[in-house]
């Protein structure tokens, strides 16, 4: 029957578009019909911002890129500036570093399968739960750098410091207690009838779709692609590590929702692996033109020059792949920033997964895709 | 029905009906009048009541408020929102002389006759004798109201069925 | 203790002391009052005018301490599901939080937007009130504590609720916003599908006590010392349902899906037009739990407990007990989508309920015309539509295709086989 | 001062008018439906009134009458509801003054 379309304007104020995205949805009774996407609402400018400040400078920005997951967003940044002036930091640093992602990738996991479950109606149920495991991390990172969400931990050459002696200890107890709480929440969630017939076959994402818009991370993985930068591209520890890809069939919400917590337990095997394995020694390299801070931590200068050329690092965020291109010229700070943010780049087919879908689906396909407006919109 | 609580009852309800009847003529939004419509149809059901007919006036409730004023919505939702004025057509002085002469007929027909009104008083219950009569005497009617009912479900679903589906298929 | 109906129990030996200052039955006092104002020579509609008078004012006041009750209760008990402690700054444990919100709605500025229909703006508030405390008028709260025992009371319950959908419509349409106009015709669309429902299933009620007055399914149900929900499993679970379905709550709280349409047909309001909404929830909550005790649970009685303990108390109890039901799948479900609701009525409830009416009426058949005992004959029923109810969910879901395997994703998938969805993959190492 | 049957008749005569009015002169497919609705409600008062008033052998015979009009009103408001969405499905609009295919 022909209708007059209706356009619902779902964000930038909306309980659920995950910070201020906004989808204008045209639909035909409660049918998707068309699917427009603004995003900008957030855009604070860091790419240029970043040319202005020393390359030091410019790591409390990657916090607030993805400030669900700073730690990560740390990570890619200093790897890419590594690269850029050729240093490579000592074994414990990139022990720590493995450390701190995965532990930021389940801390970042808990919140994304939590507020699919509240996009699918659960008043908050799932997402308590998974924030009480959250905070254990945060305050696992709070121990070791004083913050619990804009970490700010990597240097350009190693840590900003050591972690102190009892975070090995309490690391150990949390993970310990993790497996336990994954059963819980597998228990509770997977064979929940409604959650099954609510994502099961919504929102599909083929696999060569996906490929073609360049998605990442595990909405790629969703759609059945082993494609995982920790095993294609391994930087810090992670080669030396045995885990595995978690890879969906379908490439529905589902399956989203099942990798991401497949991966959370991927996590705990990785941590079980990193604490044991992790040696002594420092964790900052020791740069020629280092100086001595008032901590005694030798760090990297504020005024880092490095070599004129060109870097890409890449990590497996939470999100997919974040990666950070930048230029230098020789002077003191990047001559061109530029942040590959899985976010963005997993809206990508956000419209051919929601047209044709109903309103409630678009909403928990945008839960799967697990975005992060700070990193969006940059 | 001489009690005082009857008879401010029947004039209440009788304005409230009458009113809103006349407030769907009136008003021109028509999401109006469907609300004004529904609550003449309560102010009948109240009128029901007065009348002890508490079966008649809960289905009353039941069909006219709660079922028939929303399909009445819905095929205004479905309807596109230009013709969704309460106009008149040129028909309106006709009419409006039709309507006035039959409820003058009516009423003077029903003032003028002289009615053989037993005295007796209102109705204890009237659910479980209207229940028996349905099921013995009027047990072919009611059959014939559900086959009705049946057909005019059908009848509705076929007529405005997508227009892409067929049987064949 | 065998039982004869025509004699009255041997359990219920009728009040001990039917004196104004008997607490089991409030209406002792009612009644002894109005006596008096006769006494006192006063016209005969004083007495009349006071008793409504008292039953209006009583019931109001109960309901709103209830409904502020109900708050704090579902607050404190998510609160305790979530891992998290709820409101407890606000008096003793939190007690005065609903209060202090209730003043917060009364201070807070009432936006009007420019573009909304204002009579019916107005009017949302005050209608999506009427059914709820309509309904009310209707229960029977104690031995002897009703407004009126309508004759025709099952019916009355859901005729009046089915009022609920125009106050919603009106409210959503006139807000003039989109995401309320949206709401509300899905609350309309899933209030009608599941109004029948609940007609279908006090049908069975209906059945056994022979009469649609409240009082008389509570009389009923302590005659023969057992409750409708024995009888009646699968009328009673689906009513449940249905009436989740009818007070907004979780898994079918469509009509107010705060993760898909903001507040539906409530977006627009706030300040203390909001409070109305909100209230009203919780007054209709109220409404649907006490109609749940009354017809399925016993109603005030329970097997000879109300002779010891005031009637009045008990229904509070068990209306608790039954709020807490909802409260509990408000905390622990997911919400299903519109279609599948009304698929799940359609396809799901319908033919269930309607078999339950074609079985109830079997047996009220044949225990009228078998001159059963009702010792024998009750329990053989309970029994038989016990396991009728299990056999038909469990049969009917099987055979809708919910208990497929691939609808049961084992935990096993995650923790130990890797099975059916997730597989994992070891890439040879590449080198970059 | 009393409530009689012919009280009810004269708000049934009245409700009957119009409904008869809203029938005859709205432009609006539903406004015409909404009338005749009104005059059902018209008719059913009445009846109900004669089998309270009345002097019958058999009174409750006007409810049972009653109930089986509300019972075609039913159907006749799905049905005549379903016409109003096939009209404007295939005219583009419900008014009635240009459904006039019939006219020459």
């Amino acid at each position: 029957m022909k209708t007059e379309p209706f356009v619902v304007s779902f964000g930038p104020q909306h309980p659920s578009t995950h910070g201020v995205f906004r989808m204008r949805l045209t639909l035909d009774g409660e049918q998707i019909t068309d699917l427009d996407m603004v995003i900008g609402y957030l855009h604070r400018s860091m790419e240029k911002l970043a040319e202005e400040r020393s390359f030091t400078q410019n790591i409390p920005f990657t916090d607030r890129t993805d400030y669900i997951s700073a730690m990560t967003g740390n990570l890619a940044y200093v790897l890419a500036a590594e690269k850029l002036c050729g240093i490579e930091p000592p074994e414990r640093a990139q022990w720590l570093r493995v450390i701190m992602s995965e532990l930021q990738r389940f801390a970042s996991h808990s919140m994304a399968v939590g507020f699919l479950a509240n996009d699918c109606g659960a008043w908050q149920t799932p997402i308590m739960h998974m924030l009480r495991d959250r905070e254990k991390v945060l305050d696992l990172f709070e121990m070791a750098c004083g913050a619990r969400l804009t970490t700010n931990y990597m240097r350009i050459g190693g840590l900003s410091r050591d972690i102190p002696p009892e975070f090995m200890p309490a690391a150990r107890k949390l993970i310990a207690e993790l497996p336990k709480r994954m059963d819980e929440y597998e228990d509770l969630l997977l064979e929940n009838e409604i959650i099954v017939i609510r994502s099961r076959g919504i929102g599909v994402l083929p696999a060569e779709l996906a490929i073609a818009s360049s998605v990442s991370g595990p909405m790629l993985r969703g759609s059945g692609v082993a494609w995982d930068i920790r095993k294609a591209d391994p930087y810090a520890a992670y080669d030396k590590i045995d885990f595995d890809i978690c890879v969906g069939t379908n490439g529905d919400v589902y399956d989203r929702f099942l990798v991401r917590l497949a991966e959370m337990r991927q996590s705990i095997r990785i941590l079980e692996q990193a604490l044991d394995m992790i040696p002594a020694g420092p964790v900052h390299a020791q740069i020629a033109t280092a100086t001595v801070q008032p901590e005694g931590v030798p760090s990297a200068p504020l005024a880092l020059r490095p070599p004129a050329g060109e870097a890409y690092g890449r990590i497996e965020s939470p999100r997919g792949e974040l990666g950070f291109y930048v230029v230098s010229d020789g002077g003191p700070a990047p001559y061109r920033f530029h942040i590959r943010s899985p976010s963005y780049i997993n809206l990508t087919p956000l419209k051919e997964m929601v047209v044709g879908m109903t309103v409630a689906d678009a909403v928990m396909i945008l839960g799967s895709v697990d975005i992060v407006l700070g990193e969006v919109d940059r | 029905m001489e009690d005082t609580g009857s008879i401010v009852g029947f004039w209440l309800l009788a304005a409230l009906t009458v009113g809103s009847a006349l407030g769907v003529v009136a008003v021109r939004n028509l999401i109006r009048a469907v609300v004004l419509l529904i609550t003449s149809f309560l102010g009948v059901a109240g009128l029901y009541i007065t009348l002890s007919a508490d079966f008649v006036a809960v289905v009353q409730v039941l069909i006219y408020a709660g079922a028939i004023s929303v399909l009445i919505l819905f095929a205004i939702m479905l309807t596109p929102l230009a013709s969704r004025d309460n106009a008149e057509t040129f028909l309106q002085v006709p009419g409006l002389l039709l309507a006035g002469l039959v409820a003058f007929t009516i009423g003077f027909v029903s003032l003028e006759t002289d009615w053989s009104v037993a005295e007796r008083g209102g109705f204890e219950e009237t659910a479980s004798a209207i229940g028996e009569a349905l099921l013995s005497k009027y047990v072919l009617p009611f059959e014939l109201a559900s086959v009705l009912l049946l057909v005019a479900m059908l009848g509705a679903i076929l007529l405005v069925r997508p227009e892409g589906s067929s049987t064949e298929e | 203790m065998p039982f004869d109906p025509s004699t009255g129990s041997g359990l219920r030996a009728g009040p001990i002391l039917a004196e104004w200052y008997d607490l089991r039955d409030l209406g002792n006092a009612v009644g002894a009052f109005l006596d008096w104002i006769r006494d006192q020579g006063a016209p005969d509609w004083v007495p009349y005018v006071v008793s409504g008078l008292i039953g209006v004012v009583a019931i109001l006041l109960w309901v709103i301490l209830s409904q502020l009750a109900f708050i704090w209760i579902e607050r404190r008990v998510i609160g305790r599901m979530q891992a998290r402690i709820g409101p407890n700054r606000v008096g003793p444990q939190g007690l005065l939080q609903p209060i202090a919100d209730t003043i917060k709605l009364f201070l807070k500025e009432a936006i009007t937007s420019r573009k909304v229909d204002r009579a019916l703006f107005w009017a949302g508030p005050v209608l999506i009130f009427m059914p709820a405390l309509a309904v009310l008028a209707v229960i029977p709260f104690g031995s002897g504590m009703f407004l009126t025992d309508l004759n025709v009371g099952v019916l009355f319950v859901i005729a009046v609720a089915s009022v609920n959908t125009v106050a919603v419509f009106v409210a959503g349409w006139a807000s003039n916003n989109k995401f309320a106009l949206l709401g509300a015709m899905r609350t309309v669309a899933m209030l009608i599908s599941y109004e029948l429902i609940q007609v279908l299933a006090l049908l069975g009620v209906v059945l056994f006590a022979g009469s649609m007055r409240m009082g008389a399914v509570v009389d009923w149900q302590s005659d023969f010392n057992t409750w409708v929900l024995f009888l009646q499993p699968l009328a009673f679970i689906a009513f449940i349902i249905a009436s989740a379905v009818e007070i907004g709550r979780s898994p079918m709280d469509i009509s107010e899906a705060e993760s898909e349409i903001v507040a539906s047909y409530h977006t627009e309001y706030s300040g203390i037009k909001f409070g109305f909404f909100y209230a009203a929830e919780y007054i209709a909550a109220f409404a649907v739990c006490a109609i749940i005790v009354t017809l399925y649970l016993g109603g005030w009685t329970a097997w000879g407990l109300e002779e010891w303990v005031p009637g009045w108390l008990l229904f509070l109890g068990k209306l608790y007990l039954t709020f807490f039901l909802f409260v509990w799948t408000r905390g622990t479900l997911p919400r299903l989508r519109i279609d599948q609701l009304m698929a799940f009525a359609w396809k799901f409830l319908l033919p269930l309920v309607l078999l339950n009416v074609l079985v109830t009426g079997a047996e009220v058949l044949i225990w009228r015309e078998g001159d059963l005992s009702a010792g024998l004959a009750l329990p053989i029923f309970g029994a038989v539509n016990a396991g009728l109810a299990v056999a038909l969910i469990l049969g009917w879901a099987t055979f809708m295709g919910h208990m497929r395997p691939e609808h049961r994703a084992k935990r096993a998938v995650l923790t130990r086989s890797w099975a059916r969805y997730i597989t994992l993959h070891r890439p040879r190492q590449t080198s970059p | 001062m009393s409530v009689d049957l012919e009280h009810y008749l004269i708000v049934g005569a009245l409700l009957f008018g119009i409904g008869l009015y809203l029938a005859l002169a709205k432009r609006n497919f539903v406004g015409v439906l909404m009338g005749i609705e009104l005059m059902f409600n018209a008719v059913n008062l009445t009846f109900i009134a004669f089998s309270r008033f009345g002097d019958a052998a058999e009174p409750l015979t006007g409810h049972v009458f009653v109930v089986f009009v509300i019972t075609v009103a039913a159907a006749e408001a799905a049905v005549a509801l379903a016409l109003a969405v096939l009209v404007y499905r295939n005219r583009e609009t419900i008014d009635v003054d240009r459904m006039n295919l019939l006219k020459w």
